[in-house]
């Protein structure tokens, strides 16, 4: 049986060495990914569709802004399946695990903690905010956002966080930000565009057209934020415990 | 209307929020919701294939983020991209999931307690993401939704048992396994052409002539091995009748139908649309090799499924061997093969909705779904076993049911491609489907046990009280779901010609062989 | 059959023909077991409106118009279409009449017996007939094919309507062939036919396709003849004929009506349309290969009179007797001349008016008396005379005797072989009815002549009326069918 | 495809990227389908879908080539480049432009690092799910361990076969009051529980 399951991946390895040969010049900026009129036009013309300095912002929040929406429903999925797979399973009691201690909560660590959430929270509105101009965005600020409450619950107890940011928070949040996502994209339908076409919020505010790309994308970077902070927390609410939701680790 | 092809999927995606939010504070709320999306997103399916039967070329092209064809080289936005055949599929997906919805309101209080905001949450995505992936015109974006699909789909099957969550396990590794294959398909896909869109990848591998490429003959292999991965091939089967078994009855009702058949065509949308008919059909190995793996998948399920005395796991094998015949009917490659396999996909739905629409039925009624347990059922509940059996009957092939027509053309298909050896394993198949639902029919008419001892007293003495007999249908939330979809099944056999004739009209743009003038 | 001037008009009657039983089935289950007579008078009614239709039309054919309904289309070339035609017309004639025997019989019977689950019984013997109908009106292969598929389907619950062991067996045989025939090797013939008769834009029409088989090369043809005349298995033909006996668990209206009326005549009428309206007379007499069919139609009709000769149960008996009868109907078929395949379709309802009346009489023993063997019958003749005397005229039918239906198609059978040139097979006739007379007429002779085993036996009356004025009416019918040959023949197009 | 050394050459030299991203995805995909242990399948999960990522960031490398972010001198709005003594509106004074095509050699593909960003996050929210799932099979089952999983879902099978009851147990369906019972206990236990901790305010 060991064995067997040898055959597949050397077949895998073995085809995937074959295309190998075929591929174009490591780096060579002639190669078809990097010549294709798409990736030229992301690299040559972001900052007039969108003005937006970071091109990868732009390519995952606008052009692919479908693609990105998508993605946010596939965590908004994960926190929902997990909830639904944890939920009231199992054993009800309480029982307690041998590396479960019950001490209270070490002095040095709350108190540092309660210094560093702040920060990391504020550093993640930083890099959420700061994504149209330097790597970041709705993604990566949600997850430091999501961090700053797993500390408080690695430090205290995951009482203590749930208290801060309950959980039918976290499911509320995460629809909140598909809806805000989603919901400019349908305000841009009404308005007379496609579904995501931003560049139509231009005629209720007092922008350009390409301005109005550049914050409607702010938008939806918040709306991405909003529910990778629920749904990475949520996460860690429930796998720590199985579902229980009762002190955690 | 303009934006119908955004539609489809704004309603289950706003829906299923919905659930999510308001489900919190009143459980009983998301189903009407959900309910109301999927009509609305039928009719809006509906909508689209009136817009897309309208055009000249009987395509769609919808451009998210307004970044059109006319101002924007091709690939830099995400297109859905609507053709005949996408748009049926994309029909097929959301008629399943209204059907569904509407018989979902008992088993999921009663399977699920307490989680019915988070059913139906998932419930609704699932469907966003099979209508997605039918009308999706770029190679990435379909990643992307197979996952939406996938994950859902986990999530609906776990929410049951913890068997269901064992189950879960393999078909999450699997799946992982064959959506990933599939995303490095794309990535060799476009390291040779640099983009991601459908039609573009078309028009380049024949601008460049890419065909006799290795990276895109691996890309091709990469590619059509996650599908078939995902789809549940035979070999790569393993994960479904596990999962569908033992799922809550709403999810294998709604997953079983439409998750194989959406990942079937995908494979005919990239067989013919992307990788394109000369490069898919005449320089790969593939038509010499897949009719004959298609033959050992469709004898291998066949018999898995006579082995089985449960209905539901029955009816995932032979979800498996129907699977076999649609790759078949792609893979003889011909005009008739193809028509059948497109229809099939469609009738197959049709059908096997109608049959777990039954299963969950008996499982509720009878409390079981073991074939022991399903004696006296006709005279309990005749209009659900009636429902059921003509399911039955078009999975065996029985005319005027949908499924006799789907298999005449598959037979067809064989006959012209010569392939004889597809045609023996389809009898081979439709003589199996005979006797397990003949042996089923026997079960519930007649007093006879599996050894051949009478159980009743013979004249039609079951040996059943007559509490057990007594009429006792199924809540009608149930049973007008199971009536309508067979309704449909009787309904799409009688109008085949309609459909039909779309499918001709999408084929009408591939060179297909139709082998004709031979004697 | 087609004759040379026919005017077609569009009708809706072959689809009420076809419909109106699937609207009684409705009011049978409606009634249900509760309102008996309801139920009884729903399937008679029905019965009777199907039997109006099908004789209304006959006027317009005599006069040389046939009635054609499409009702939807199937495939890019072929309707689902409806059409009145002699050969059609004459067996549908003789399904819906004799349905309404059948209904009085069964009300007879099932009541005498107490049976189970009558409504089932009703609802599916009415889906049984309707299919009937649909098979004699089918105006092209598909069509066919598609109401000999409801007719196997349909068929089963009352095949296995004891619900014991020996009805599953009887049930698995019974489906077992017929749908492994029909699946297997009939769907392919008619695929190739639907993709490579005449490049493929041929509905297989039976009035418009005739003799396009031709086109193929002569192998090809062949092997559809085989595969055609084997994959109709409800025609019975050896080796393909044990469903048959096997059937034989079911009660006896539903014997009568699969052995003499509706299952194996609709078989036989299929192999007899292919015949002479897909390949067509011209095509099969060029055809080498033909002369191996007559072979096995005429071996069917002697082995099966055989076995018929060493059977003590009575049903079984009368089931071969059939199997051998029904190796007329093909005979004619394969003679491939215009008497022969005339003779064919006159014998269909010949045999059918005599059979049933056999089918009836062994039904009204067992009611009457609970005896199922040929030899328990001593005496019986003298306590139910009509019974027996209907049982003596329905086998001298069969045997073919002259003022009986039985000789006028046996006689025209004759005629095409001598036509064809086959001299040998009018002595396979002489030598089958010969057999007849062994396995058919012992049975009334012991009745009526041989005293009773021993007297002490409970008083023995006739079966209730409800079952004997049935089987004397279709005794009197074997009678009448002689008389009224002459329409008949004209129907099927001989006199031209 | 080895027959002249050059190619072995040029994957272990040139295209080592390309050859690595091969190993990785080898030795994930083995952990997939040969290790018993369900987390180790899911690490072996992890391994191979990072070398597909590593496999598609290959393919955006451009040599000599910088960020995809815009270099002050052709940023649309200048907010990277040095403040100047003028006022803010000169910022703007360039604006957006579009880009020439030599300059385009300039920066990285980005569409590769998207697609991966979004690659990266479906790997996540698969890899939660499946902790999940492993959690509720370690619930029911007491192992993560294939074989005595199977093992011990064949011999409950067994049993309820024997006990001839049908539906598995954890499907069965908890009656109202059972329900209720259910939500009181444990409304009283998170009253217990919270009592103990110092902000119990805002705790439904």
């Amino acid at each position: 049986m060991k064995l067997l399951s040898y055959i597949p991946v050397l077949v895998v390895g073995v085809l995937l060495l074959y295309a190998a040969k075929d591929f174009p010049e490591w780096g060579s900026p002639d190669a078809p990914a990097s010549k294709s009129p798409v990736s030229s036009h992301f690299i040559a013309n972001t900052g007039v569709d969108t003005e937006v300095p970071n091109m990868v912002t732009a390519v995952l929040a606008d052009y692919r802004g479908f693609d990105t929406m998508f993605e946010t429903v596939v965590v908004f999925i994960a926190g929902m399946a997990v909830l639904a797979i944890l939920k009231n399973s199992g054993r009800k009691k309480l029982v307690k695990r041998e590396f479960e201690v019950d001490a209270e909560p070490d002095l040095i660590v709350t108190n540092t903690v309660r210094l560093l959430v702040p920060v990391i929270q504020i550093f993640a509105f930083y890099v959420l905010a700061h994504g149209h101009v330097s790597p970041g965005g709705g993604f990566q600020g949600g997850v430091l956002m999501g961090a700053s409450f797993i500390l408080v619950a690695l430090s205290w107890d995951l009482e203590t966080a749930l208290i801060r940011f309950p959980l039918n928070w976290t499911t509320i949040l995460g629809g909140l930000g598909i809806f805000l996502y989603a919901g400019i994209g349908l305000l841009s339908m009404f308005l007379g565009g496609e579904f995501l076409d931003y560049s139509e919020l231009a005629n209720i505010f007092p922008v350009s057209r390409e301005m109005a790309r550049y914050h409607a994308m702010l938008g939806v970077e918040i709306g991405v934020g909003l529910t990778v902070t629920a749904i990475m927390f949520s996460l860690y609410a429930n796998l720590s415990t199985e579902g229980r939701l009762q002190r955690g680790l | 209307m303009e934006n119908s092809i955004a539609w489809i999927f704004i309603f289950p995606l706003f829906g299923s929020v919905a659930c999510a939010i308001l489900g919190i504070s009143n459980r009983k709320i998301c189903y009407p919701i959900a309910v109301l999306s999927m009509a609305g997103s039928l009719w809006a399916g509906i909508e689209t294939l009136r817009q897309v039967l309208s055009v000249n070329d009987h395509t769609v092209s919808y451009l998210f983020g307004g970044w059109t064809l006319d101002a924007y080289p091709r690939g830099v936005g995400i297109e859905f991209h609507a053709d005949i055949l996408g748009i049926l599929i994309t029909l097929v997906v959301l008629g399943v999931g209204l059907l569904v919805s509407l018989y979902s309101k008992l088993p999921v209080e009663e399977e699920t307690p307490g989680k019915e905001p988070l059913f139906y949450t998932l419930f609704l995505l699932q469907v966003t993401g099979l209508a997605g992936i039918c009308l999706t015109g770029d190679a990435f974006n379909l990643y992307v939704l197979i996952e939406v699909a996938a994950l859902t789909g986990y999530g609906l099957i776990a929410i049951g048992s913890n068997r269901a969550a064992a189950a879960t396990f393999n078909y999450l590794i699997l799946g992982t396994i064959g959506a990933s294959l599939y995303l490095l398909g794309v990535g060799y896909i476009y390291i040779k052409t640099g983009t991601l869109n459908m039609v573009g990848i078309h028009d380049i591998i024949v601008a460049e002539g890419l065909a006799d490429s290795a990276t895109m003959q691996v890309a091709f292999v990469l590619v059509g091995v996650g599908i078939l991965i995902k789809m549940a091939f035979f070999p790569f089967h393993a994960w479904l009748p596990n999962a569908y078994s033992n799922a809550p009855t709403t999810t294998s009702c709604l997953l079983a139908p439409v998750v194989t058949k959406v990942m079937i065509y995908v494979m005919i949308r990239m067989v013919l649309s992307v990788f394109g008919v000369e490069f898919s059909f005449e320089s790969t190995l593939w038509t010499d090799v897949l009719p004959w793996l298609v033959v050992v998948a469709i004898v291998c399920a066949a018999v898995m499924a006579l082995a089985q005395r449960e209905i539901k796991r029955m009816l995932s094998y032979l979800i498996v061997a129907e699977v076999g015949y649609m790759v078949g009917g792609v893979w003889i490659y011909n005009y008739y093969g193809l028509i059948g396999s497109i229809f099939h996909v469609i009738s197959d739905a049709c059908m096997t909705l109608c049959l777990f629409l039954g299963a969950g039925l008996i499982l509720r009624k009878a409390k079981t779904t073991h074939f022991d347990g399903l004696r006296g059922l006709f005279t309990k509940m005749p209009l659900t076993m009636t429902g059921f059996f003509i399911g039955g009957f078009s999975i065996i092939g029985l005319p005027p049911t949908c499924g006799f027509f789907s298999k005449w053309y598959l037979i067809t298909g064989g006959m012209v491609s010569q392939r004889w050896e597809y045609m023996i394993v389809l009898m081979f198949s439709t003589m199996v489907m005979v006797v397990l639902f003949f042996r089923m029919i026997e079960r519930i008419h007649l007093a006879v046990s599996e050894s051949g001892e009478n159980l009743g007293h013979g004249h039609g003495d079951l040996g059943l009280t007559d509490q057990q007999t007594r009429f006792d249908e199924g809540p009608l939330s149930m049973l007008i779901p199971l009536l309508l979809a067979s309704a449909v099944v009787l309904v799409v056999g009688i109008y085949n010609q309609e459909v039909v004739s779309l499918i001709e009209v999408f084929l009408s743009d591939f060179n297909l062989p139709r082998g004709e003038g031979i004697k | 059959m087609s004759t040379p001037e026919v005017t077609v008009i569009q009708d809706i009657r072959p689809l009420i023909a076809f419909v109106a039983p699937l609207l009684g089935v409705i009011g049978i289950v409606w009634a249900g077991e509760k309102r008996k007579n309801l139920r009884e008078t729903f399937t008679f009614l029905v019965a009777s409106i199907q039997a109006t239709v099908v004789l209304s039309m006959v006027p317009l054919l005599l006069s040389g118009t046939i009635v054609e309904f499409h009702v939807w289309q199937m495939f890019t070339h072929v309707p689902l279409l409806l059409r009145v035609d002699g050969f059609g017309l004459l067996f549908a004639c003789v399904a819906s009449l004799l349905w309404i025997a059948t209904t009085v019989y069964s009300i007879g019977y099932m009541r005498g017996l107490h049976e189970h689950a009558q409504t089932r019984f009703y609802a599916f013997f009415a889906i049984s007939l309707s299919a009937t109908i649909g098979v004699a009106f089918s105006a092209n292969l598909l069509t066919i094919y598609f109401f000999y598929e409801m007719l196997s389907v349909s068929t089963f619950p009352l095949v296995t309507h004891m619900q014991d062991k020996e009805a599953r067996t009887g049930g698995r045989t019974y489906l077992g062939y017929l749908l492994f025939t029909s699946l297997c090797i009939l769907l392919p013939a008619l695929s190739w036919c639907y993709v490579w008769l005449d490049g493929g834009n041929v509905a297989m029409d039976f009035l418009a396709d005739t003799g396009k088989v031709g086109s193929f090369s002569e192998t090809t043809q062949i092997i559809l003849l085989i595969l055609f005349t084997f994959g109709f298995a409800k025609a019975g033909i050896m080796p393909l004929h044990s469903w048959l006996p096997g059937a034989m668990v079911a009660p006896t209206p539903v014997s009568a009506l699969l052995h003499a009326v509706a299952v194996v005549k609709v078989g036989v009428f299929c192999v007899v349309r292919v015949y002479s309206d897909i390949f067509g007379t011209e095509v099969l007499q060029q055809l080498d290969g033909e002369d191996w069919m007559i072979g096995i139609a005429c071996a069917t009709i002697l082995i099966s009179s055989l076995i018929a000769l060493s059977q003590d149960n009575l049903k079984r008996r009368l089931a071969f007797s059939t199997i051998g009868q029904l190796g007329y109907v093909i005979l004619g078929a394969t003679l491939a001349t215009q008497q022969g395949i005339g003779g064919s379709v006159l014998h269909i309802a010949m045999h059918a008016c005599g059979k049933i009346t056999l089918f009836f009489c062994a039904g009204a023993i067992f009611v009457a008396t609970g005896k199922k063997y040929v030899s328990e019958l001593r005496g019986l003749g003298r306590k139910m005379p009509v019974t027996m005397g209907a049982f003596m005229i329905g086998s001298l039918s069969v045997i073919g005797l002259p003022p009986l239906g039985g000789f006028v198609s046996k006689w025209y059978l004759a005629l095409g072989a001598l036509d064809r040139g086959a001299t040998w097979v009018v002595f396979v006739l002489l030598i089958s009815s010969l057999l007849n007379v062994f396995y058919l007429l012992p049975v009334a002779v012991t009745a009526f002549f041989r005293n009773p085993a021993d007297d002490s036996e409970p008083e023995i009356k006739e079966a209730p009326m409800a079952c004997v004025i049935p089987l004397s009416i279709t005794a009197i019918g074997c009678f009448v069918l002689f008389f009224i040959a002459g329409p008949l023949v004209s129907m099927v197009g001989l006199t031209d | 495809m080895f027959e002249d050394g050059t190619i072995i050459n040029e994957l272990l030299i040139e295209r080592l990227n390309y050859f690595i991203y091969v190993v990785l995805l080898l030795i994930g995909l083995h952990a997939m389908i040969a290790k018993k242990n369900l987390i180790k399948k899911l690490i072996g999960m992890s391994i191979f879908q990072t070398a597909i990522i590593l496999f598609y960031v290959s393919i955006g490398v451009k040599e000599g080539s910088t960020i995809p972010v815009y270099l002050p001198e052709h940023d649309p709005h200048g907010s990277h480049s040095v403040p100047s003594d003028t006022n803010e509106t000169s910022h703007f004074d360039h604006g957006p432009v579009i880009l020439d095509s030599s300059l385009v050699k300039g920066y990285a593909n980005p569409l590769p690092h998207v697609l991966m960003l979004t690659a990266i996050v479906v790997g996540v929210a698969t890899l939660g799910l499946a902790l999940a799932l492993c959690q509720r099979i370690y619930q029911g089952y007491g192992t993560i361990e294939e074989d005595e999983l199977l093992a011990k879902m064949e011999s409950r099978e067994i049993r309820s076969k024997t006990l001839s009851v049908q539906i598995p147990k954890d499907q069965k369906l908890p009656k109202k009051d059972e329900l209720k019972k259910e939500k009181s206990r444990s409304v009283s236990k998170s009253k217990t529980l919270s009592a103990s901790k110092p902000k119990p305010k805002g705790k439904k």
